[in-house]
């Protein structure tokens, strides 16, 4: 008969309006973030080697990082800044992070209101504080391959 | 992957020493401009009748022409080589025996500069009209060059 | 009446040309009877920026390219290299591949049905897909903490293995997915305004699509039955049973029909991957610092737009000396010039919607 | 000051307003437009002359099909190529056929005033309607299916007058 | 008496074949098919009606030759000028009907299969309706005019039909000259219904018949008489305007068995009989009408004896026979001819059909040029020699019963010489019409041909028309009581007593006839050659249709040009002349006044609204004047 | 429930009491009468439109399976007021070539027809603005009206999308007001009255619904065409014109088109209401409830139906009113002819 | 007081600017749109003849109703003659459709 399937479309949408409605209330419910979440970044300073493999590391020389020499010829940072304007947030300098000092962390809100504060400085701010995203790091639950009997 | 039809051996019945091979690398065929398109009408004939990409390669001392051809049929692959004078880039259009070689070439000229003859409408397609120069060439120098070495 | 033509430019800011296609077109009143089609609006060199990126630094860019498929252009450009330098990847790698290019598949599918059917105005439609889309990017946010831009295959495998939280949200997905199907084709195919709408318009003979290399779901829809997954397949694919989708008059509801079916066709695969998974190591043996030998390679996978190739050529240094993609959009919409004339412009709008393109591939 | 007379005035001023607009404007799809408001006007006369039923078919053939139909003329033969606001500009009796109108209009004034109408103040039936469909399908059913045929006739003849010619040539 | 559907519809009985004209012409040109079976369902419904009134006529006695039904309608009132359009029921209308609704009929179903691949094939249906509503308008009508209208209607569609292959030359001539030969004859016809008119007062042919009764004036009714009688002399081909018929063979068969057998000529003869009073009240006028029709049967067969074309002969020979009704008319028995009319209806139809039915087999009309025919077309042969036999008159054909009242009307009445005369005819009609079929059926093949029979469509009306041809004389044969005569008479029923010296000698002359065409064709026992070289002038003068065409030729360039080249001269020069100034005058003001025709409409509503306006002031001027 | 079912003729009688009290002559209070309608019409237009534009996006949130607004106010109750002071707050801009004065009138005659119509709506018993002898009749002369704003608009904008949008709703509007007016006629022969109250009351024992399913929904289409609505909403056509008509509208010009439409699409089904549901007739609840039940009920179906559809192509459009729908109405109007004489003289007629 | 005078004045001016435009424009159309005035303001005298000097009688109603039929017959043939036109001439300005002089 003519008109059937516009009937049978009335029919799927009618129903639709009584299923549960799946959007996130966001700001009042928070989402919930998978583990390994590449958010924002934080470095912890004391950890780094200062070696520069996330700085070469990068497609798109985000990171720019100064070394110092200390007092007993170690290589020291001495200065970090990432400028997430260029990031590609691909994870290939958290993954080269041999001491997995550089690290990705949950944190998802990263607008900003002044153009330079686009540019992250690890050194100073290193955002210890913030929850930590698994990305390259070693996993905290079930880090063995396959599935879960 | 080993092609169903010996493509050498006909390319040569056809063309004896027009067409050089690579023993080592079977799927590969170098031709000059003035039998390419001899050659492409051949292999289509012979079955290899999908024209799936035009690239090129500035190797510097001269550029290369590098045409893939599947067949709709089987699996058989089939690397058409040619190489161009780097001064003078000249070779015939292959619009008329695929239709998609339209576009594929006008991407070529755009980008390289090679000039495809007899084509319909050779005109810059990524880049806009007044875009001077042609930027995959190794010698491509950009206004505004990118910050990295 | 015998009228004045006038030009229209359609786009590059119009609602419906999927972002910044510009077609110039010659209206007759309603009616196409000249077409111009120009690209390069959101041209980025990635073929050129690349040339100054190592080879694992050129994965993300590849995400960019079809960014609704990410994963599958990671998969190809990586198997490209592999070619290159004759890397065997481990099985679980392999499967783990198959597993999430589908996926992918799937969710560009979604995309493109959904954005097909709105753009012929059906506001709805584009929910619908979207919801089972969203459960495919958290899946992929899972394994690879980012939604649409990955960067998760290697060369030599994949980054990491699949996340924990991976399995149960796939299970989900599984249980979930073919009620959408079954809804989905209630509320579309056989609803008699789109049918009118895409039935005979746009029609592309076969031989038409093979001329202009038109791939994936716009040539299988034209009746040529050419799956790259099939006729060779690459990676595990020649270990699964499924079927390629192929239509019968190469118009756009055949286009429909053939995405709905492919649709279908990789759930079931994606069941059988996540049956059969092996155990194992996900990366193979490779160097740190990827020096390919001389040479070049070409490698092409079925990706959800068509096939997307990959030229790599190697003068034996970290970095590429060249890299060429065949984008399967670009060489997709050349034939649209041909296509929309005699036709109206709201079937233009159906024919554009119908091929499923994206911008970011095409203009490279 | 009668609530009639304010509405005959307040009509009288939109309706001849708008018809000298339709004269005098420049752009012809601006006169369209002023010509519907006059059509507008004049269905509002009707409805002060309790002519309800006619005012609706004014409405309904002037201001909803009529003046679409000017409107698309216009636009068929309306091109890109110069200036809309020179499309409908006057010719050379601009000056001439003012007098002569004038003059036109002084005469039939002339003989409206001094005509001694005989005036008889009978009641308007509240509803005609009925009347007019009992009126013209008895005493004028001959019209009035002549007129349908005349709408017909003249339906086809646009057609075929408007169509393009083929193999002119 | 009036429970008959055919006279409560009789006026769907001429209209409905104009329903299938104006249906055809207008809606179904393109659709063969559906053309021809709205003619053929038009057609039938005409003859179940008429069959119908025959019907009636035939088991109510009341409606006789003196007492017939009348319907009528005013048509035009003006004053002075009363014409009304009717329907007159009579058994001479009821059986002029059926023959020619029953004729057409057929024919028209004939056509069906003759002309399937003619491009023209639904105008041909179309004109057959036309001409069929004309004629059977004619038929029933009750006042000369209503006849002079649907007779002139019916010289319409004749030239139609006539120049149906209009790309050809002969047939545009011959349609031109039918045309113009039947004006001539109209016109007199016309003035003859004119002086009627103007001396009574009335076209009526019941007013008139009393009129004449009651009128004094014989030469006023001579002259008349005469004059209406050119009418018939011009539609049914008596001589001196015989000529059209020849040549009107040039349209297609079935129009031609229409035009000869049923139709047009019937029609001369049919006004002969319906005005019977007018022509039968002075002496000089039937005598006239009787030795004009003698003459012109021998006359025409004469020429027949000769000719070589299939169709030509059947003309002449239709010639011959209308001669011999109009004869039998003039003769004073009007039963006699109209019974003549009826049976030759059927055998002349059916020779015609088998005509055509050769042609269409063979594409060949001479005669000479076939040859064993009878072979290869079994059906359309025997039809073919039923025809023979029944123009011939060998009893108990047709022929032989009508042809024998004439003869013995003619006899009682005591015109010996038309007796003789007729006889002679009869004689010639049997030896030409074997000619014709020994010729044209048996015999050897004369050239290459390949016949075959005709489909079923054109056979079963020849079957039809056979079984008419062999039994139709039966209705008046003098041993039938309530025959033909019982039903259509003038004054009082008369049975001619049976006479028979008058059967026995026609029947002899009719085989005699028949036995020469056998010696010389088929025996060759005498040769034909030589007698046509041993009377060679005698032949010539009859091959060529005794010069008639030729006469008129001579007269036509040499005497009326003559005369015309005087008027010529006239016109040009003194009537011309003063036109010519007056017209230079006025050109000439007309060139210098154009300039003021600017050709811009708004320039002339501008001049005419100041002229209204001028002209409103001085004219009303003086009027408003009065009002204040 | 008296009370309540004259609540607002109460109000109106109780306005012209006080006007009369207040020593106005009758002519003055007349007008003053007329005044309060008019406001109580533009009222009636203005709350109704935000309402419904609100209840559009609630129910088009539902069938997507989203919430649609539910930030300002309770449960987003508010949300289109705040859009509305954004709107009346934007910049009016006219763009260069257009002709301004026709864009800016274009915006400000769309909602005439409108606001006339509405004033023979029978809300309630009683409760018309005007009731009319030619009610209907004068219906679809003023609703015949709404599309010269939308061709002033379109042609004025200078803009191509705008033109071919305006041009396309001309086409359509013209077309399926044609079965419209045929499937009202139906519902006239039966109720014999062109009176919208003389209609609702010839309803009081059955709805014209069940005499009349196919009138009913032939109107529902054309009302939807009539008010360019999705899936007749070609001369916006989103995807296809951009915006169409409304293409170089914006700020409180553009929420002038979208309240007149929401207003059509009231008008529309309160005409439906009226003619096929029943008007105010109904159990318990007071007439005008009832009657905005039942409008609400077909506003939800238009919602309902341009949430699900693909939009239909221009052709099939066309088609579809003169080739389908217009012999439809005509047979519908012929058939109930028929019946409404047997009805009425029985079958005795031969 | 409204009298028939008053309605009668308003046609004539109606008429004569109807009149007018279509004496004094180029445009074929707008002569078109101007006899639709005139047309018109005959309708208004119609109407309000019957009015004010025969009440109970509707004859002028009817007349302005066929007055009507004609203009719409008499608008759709005029544009279609003009498009016709158009199409032949690529203009419509009466000044130069002058085909009707010698």
């Amino acid at each position: 008969m003519y008109g059937k399937g516009i009937l049978k479309g009335l029919s799927v949408t009618g129903r639709n309006v009584f299923r549960k409605r799946l959007t996130e209330k966001y700001p009042e419910v928070k989402p919930k973030l998978a583990e390994r979440w590449r958010g924002s970044f934080q470095l912890d300073v004391n950890e780094c080697i200062a070696c520069g493999l996330c700085e070469k590391s990068c497609p798109n020389s985000a990171i720019k990082l100064t070394t110092e020499k200390t007092e007993d010829n170690k290589k020291r940072l001495s200065s970090y800044k990432l400028d997430r304007s260029y990031c590609l947030f691909c994870g290939l300098c958290v993954e080269s992070c041999p001491k997995k000092c550089l690290r990705f962390t949950k944190e998802f809100e990263t607008a900003v209101y002044n153009k330079d504060e686009v540019v992250l400085d690890l050194f100073n701010n290193q955002n210890l504080s913030a929850p930590t995203s698994s990305y390259a790091q070693p996993e905290k639950t079930g880090v063995t391959a396959g599935k879960e009997e | 992957m080993k092609n169903e039809k010996n493509y050498p051996e006909l390319l040569t019945g056809r063309f004896g020493d027009k067409t050089v091979f690579n023993p080592e690398k079977p799927n590969e065929v170098y031709t000059d401009g003035d039998n390419l398109i001899s050659v492409l009408e051949f292999l289509k004939n012979e079955g290899l009748n999908f024209l799936a990409d035009i690239s090129s390669v500035d190797y510097k001392e001269y550029f290369e022409v590098v045409y893939q051809l599947f067949s709709f049929d089987n699996s058989d692959h089939l690397t058409i080589k040619v190489k161009l004078d780097h001064n003078n880039p000249q070779v015939p259009s292959a619009t008329a025996l695929w239709e998609t070689a339209n576009w594929l070439e006008r991407e070529v000229y755009d980008l390289m500069g090679i000039t495809f003859i007899n084509h319909p409408n050779l005109e810059r397609i990524l880049t806009w009209e007044g875009f001077e120069g042609h930027p995959l060439r190794k010698d491509f120098v950009s206004k505004k060059q990118s910050s990295r070495k | 009446m015998k009228t004045q033509t006038y030009t229209l430019n359609f786009g590059p800011q119009h609602p419906s040309t999927h972002g910044v296609l510009h077609v110039v077109l010659e209206l007759d009143g309603e009616i196409c009877v000249g077409s111009k089609t120009q690209i390069g609006y959101l041209h980025r060199g990635i073929e050129k920026l690349v040339e100054d990126r190592t080879y694992p630094q050129v994965i993300p860019y590849t995400d960019r390219l079809d960014y609704l498929s990410g994963m599958s252009n990671n998969l190809v450009y990586v198997q490209t290299i592999e070619k290159l330098m004759g890397i065997e990847v481990p099985e679980r790698a392999e499967y783990i591949r198959v597993l999430l290019a589908e996926l992918m598949r799937i969710a560009s599918h979604m995309v493109g049905i959904g954005i097909y059917i709105m753009d012929l105005g059906a506001v709805s439609a584009v929910f619908y897909p979207f919801i089972e889309r969203e459960k495919i990017l958290e899946l992929m946010s899972h394994i690879s903490g980012g939604r649409m831009t990955f960067n998760y295959m290697r060369i030599g495998g994949v980054a990491y293995d699949l996340h924990p939280d991976f399995y149960p949200e796939l299970d989900n997905f599984i249980n979930e997915f073919p009620r959408f199907i079954e809804e989905y084709h209630k509320l579309v195919d056989d609803n008699e305004i789109f049918k009118a709408r895409t039935k005979n318009i746009g029609v592309i003979s076969a031989e038409k699509a093979m001329s202009y290399g038109l791939t994936g779901p716009n040539l299988r829809a034209s009746g040529v039955d050419y799956d790259l997954r099939k006729i060779s397949p690459y990676s595990v694919y020649d270990r699964f049973d499924f079927e390629t989708a192929v239509g019968k008059n190469g118009d756009c509801y055949d286009r429909y029909v053939v995405r709905m079916k492919e649709v279908e066709e990789s759930f079931k695969i994606i069941k059988q991957a996540y049956k059969e998974m092996p155990e194992g190591p996900v990366m193979a043996k490779v160097p740190k610092l990827i020096k390919p030998p001389v040479g070049d390679a070409y490698h092409q996978a079925e990706n959800p737009k068509g096939i997307l190739g990959c030229y790599v050529v190697s003068d034996g240094s970290p970095k590429p000396y060249r890299v060429h993609f065949r984008r399967p959009s670009f060489n997709n919409i050349s034939i649209y010039d041909e296509l929309f004339i005699g036709h109206k412009i709201a079937d233009i709008v159906a024919i554009l919607a119908s091929f499923d393109i994206v911008l970011g591939e095409i203009d490279a | 000051m009668d609530l009639q007379v304010i509405a005959f005035w307040i009509i009288a001023f939109v309706t001849l307003g708008s018809a000298l607009a339709v004269v005098y404007l420049t752009n012809i799809v601006h006169s369209a437009l002023a010509l519907i408001m006059t059509f507008l006007g004049i269905a509002s006369l009707y409805l002060t002359l309790h002519a309800d039923f006619l005012a609706a078919v004014q409405v309904l053939v002037y201001a909803g099909a009529v003046s679409i139909l000017i409107v698309f003329g216009i636009m068929l033969i309306t091109r890109g190529e110069g200036r809309m606001c020179e499309t409908n500009t006057f010719g050379k009796y601009k000056y001439t056929a003012f007098v002569v109108i004038a003059a036109l209009f002084g005469v039939i004034s002339y003989f409206i005033i001094i005509t001694p109408w005989q005036v008889t103040n009978g009641i308007v039936a509240e509803e005609n309607m009925g009347t007019i469909g009992e009126v013209l399908f008895n005493n004028f059913v001959i019209p009035f299916e002549l007129a349908a045929i005349l709408l017909t006739v003249a339906m086809i003849g646009a057609i075929v007058i408007a169509r393009e010619v083929k193999n002119l040539k | 008496m009036m429970e008959s559907i055919g006279i409560k519809y009789i006026w769907l009985v001429p209209l409905a074949p104009l329903v299938a004209f104006i249906l055809i012409s207008l809606l179904f040109k393109r659709f063969k098919m559906l053309s021809a079976v709205t003619a053929i369902v038009s057609m039938a419904i005409s003859f179940i009606l008429s069959l119908d009134i025959l019907r009636l006529v035939l088991t109510n006695h009341e409606i006789t030759m003196n007492n017939p039904i009348e319907i009528a309608v005013p048509w035009i009132d003006i004053n002075g000028l009363f014409i009304e359009a009717g329907a007159l029921i009579d058994p001479l209308t009821a059986g002029m009907l059926f023959v020619v609704t029953f004729i057409s009929l057929l024919v028209t179903i004939y056509s069906v299969g003759y002309m399937h691949d003619d491009p023209g094939f639904s105008r041909f249906f179309s004109y057959l309706g036309l001409f069929v509503f004309s004629m059977l308008g004619l038929v029933i009508a009750n006042n000369y005019f209503q006849m002079f209208f649907f007779w002139e209607l019916v010289g319409l569609c004749s030239y139609l039909l006539i120049g149906f292959y209009y790309y050809k030359n002969s047939a545009a001539d011959a349609n031109k000259k039918a045309f113009i030969t039947n004006r001539v004859a109209d016109f007199g016809f016309m003035l003859g219904i004119i002086i009627l008119f103007v001396n009574f007062d009335t076209f009526n042919f019941g007013k008139l018949a009393e009129a004449i009764n009651a009128s004094s004036d014989l030469a006023l009714i001579t002259l008349a008489g005469i004059l209406v009688f050119v009418g018939p002399i011009g539609k049914s081909g008596q001589f001196p305007l015989h000529v059209w018929l020849p040549d009107a063979m040039e349209g297609p068969t079935p129009v031609s068995a229409l035009i000869h057998a049923a139709t047009m000529v019937a029609a001369g003869v049919y006004l002969l009989a319906r005005g019977f009073i007018l022509f039968a009240s002075s002496t000089t006028t039937i005598t006239f009408i009787a030795y004009l029709g003698g003459f012109t049967a021998l006359f025409a067969a004469t020429i027949a004896v000769t000719q070589r074309d299939f169709k030509r002969i059947l003309a002449f020979s239709t010639l011959s026979q209308l001669g011999y009704m109009v004869m039998a008319i003039g003769i004073g028995s009007l039963t006699a001819g109209m019974f003549h009319l009826t049976t030759h209806a059927f055998f002349k139809a059916l020779m015609f059909l088998c005509a055509g039915s050769v042609i269409h087999a063979l594409h060949k009309q001479d005669i000479f040029e076939m040859g064993g025919v009878f072979k290869e077309m079994k059906i359309t042969g025997t039809c073919m020699v039923i025809g023979g036999l029944a123009i011939a008159g060998i009893p108990p054909f047709a022929g032989f019963w009508s042809k024998d009242e004439i003869l013995l009307t003619a006899k009682a009445n005591g015109f010996t010489l038309l007796y003789i005369m007729a006889s002679i005819t009869a004689f010639l009609t049997a030896f030409y019409m074997f000619r014709l079929i020994f010729l044209a059926f048996f015999g050897e093949k004369r050239s290459d041909f390949h016949a075959h029979e005709s489909p079923l469509t054109m056979t079963i009306p020849l079957i039809i028309l056979a079984v008419f041809s062999i039994f139709g004389g039966f209705i008046g044969a003098p041993f039938v009581e309530h025959g033909y005569a019982s039903y259509v008479y003038f004054g009082e029923p008369h049975h001619p007593t049976p006479d028979l010296m008058v059967m026995v000698s026609s029947t002899l002359v009719a085989v005699a006839g028949i036995f020469l065409a056998w010696l010389i064709y088929i025996k060759k026992a005498i040769s034909a050659e030589k007698i046509a070289t041993q009377f060679a002038p005698i032949y010539k003068f009859l091959y060529n249709k005794w010069y008639i065409d030729e006469i008129y030729a001579w007269f036509f360039n040499k005497i009326v040009l003559g005369i015309s080249n005087v008027f010529n001269w006239c016109d040009r020069y003194i009537v011309d002349g003063i036109a010519h100034s007056i017209a230079w005058i006025i050109r000439t003001s007309g060139y210098k006044g154009r300039y003021l025709h600017t050709g811009s409409l708004q320039t002339y509503g501008l001049v005419i609204f100041t002229a209204v306006v001028v002209i409103t002031l001085f004219l009303a001027g003086p009027v408003v004047g009065g009002v204040q | 429930m008296e009370f309540l079912n004259n609540i607002f003729v109460n109000i109106a009688q109780w306005i012209r009491e006080l006007l009369a009290a207040l020593g106005f002559s009758p002519v003055w209070v007349e007008m003053g009468m007329a005044v309060v309608y008019l406001v109580a019409i533009l009222g009636v237009c203005v709350l109704v439109a935000l309402f419904y534009v609100l209840w559009e996006r609630k129910l088009a949130g539902y069938i997507q399976r989203r919430p649609g607004p539910n930030r300002l106010g309770p449960n987003g109750w508010l949300q289109t007021i705040a859009d509305a002071m954004k709107l009346l707050t934007k910049e009016d801009v006219v763009p260069q070539g257009a002709d301004r004065i026709v864009h800016l009138l274009a915006a400000l005659f769309i909602f005439v027809p409108t606001v006339l119509a509405l004033a023979v709506i029978p809300f309630g018993e009683g409760m018309a603005a005007l009731d009319l002898n030619l009610g209907i009749f004068y219906l679809i002369a003023v609703t015949s009206l709404s599309t010269i704003p939308i061709f002033m608009a379109g042609w004025s904008s200078n803009n191509k999308y705008s033109l071919v949008g305006s041009m396309r709703a001309v086409a359509q509007m013209v077309s399926y007001e044609i079965p419209l007016v045929f499937s009202l006629l139906g519902v006239i022969l039966i109720a014999g009255t062109m009176k919208l109250q003389g209609v609702v009351e010839a309803q009081s024992s059955v709805w014209f619904i069940v005499l009349q399913p196919v009138a009913f929904v032939i109107f529902l289409i054309c009302a939807i065409a009539e008010t360019n609505r999705a899936p007749f909403d070609l001369p916006e056509g989103e995807s296809e014109l951009t915006a169409g008509v409304y293409t170089e509208y914006s700020g409180m010009r553009w929420a002038l088109f979208y309240l007149a439409e929401y207003c059509n699409m009231f008008v529309m089904s309160s005409v439906a209401a009226t003619m096929f549901l029943g008007g105010w007739h109904g159990p318990l609840l007071p007439g005008w409830l009832w009657f905005l039940l039942k409008t609400f009920l077909i506003m939800s179906c238009f919602i309902w139906f341009r949430w699900t559809f693909p939009r239909i192509r221009v052709d099939h459009l066309m088609n579809f009113s003169w080739k389908v729908l217009v012999p439809l109405s005509l047979a519908n109007v012929f058939v109930t002819g028929i019946g409404v004489y047997i009805y009425n003289n029985g079958l005795g007629w031969w | 007081m409204i009298t028939l005078n008053h309605y009668l004045l308003l046609s004539a001016i109606l008429f004569c600017i109807g009149l007018y435009g279509a004496l004094s424009k180029k445009n074929a159309i707008a002569i078109l749109i101007s006899i639709e005035l005139m047309l018109n303001a005959v309708n208004v005298n119609l109407v309000a003849i019957t009015k004010f000097l025969t009440p109970g009688d509707i004859t002028g109603q009817i007349f302005a109703l066929f007055v009507i039929v004609v203009a719409a017959c008499e608008v759709a043939l005029g544009l279609a003659i003009v498009v016709a036109i158009y199409r032949d001439r690529s203009t419509v300005e009466v000044e130069n459709l002058d085909w009707l002089k010698w």
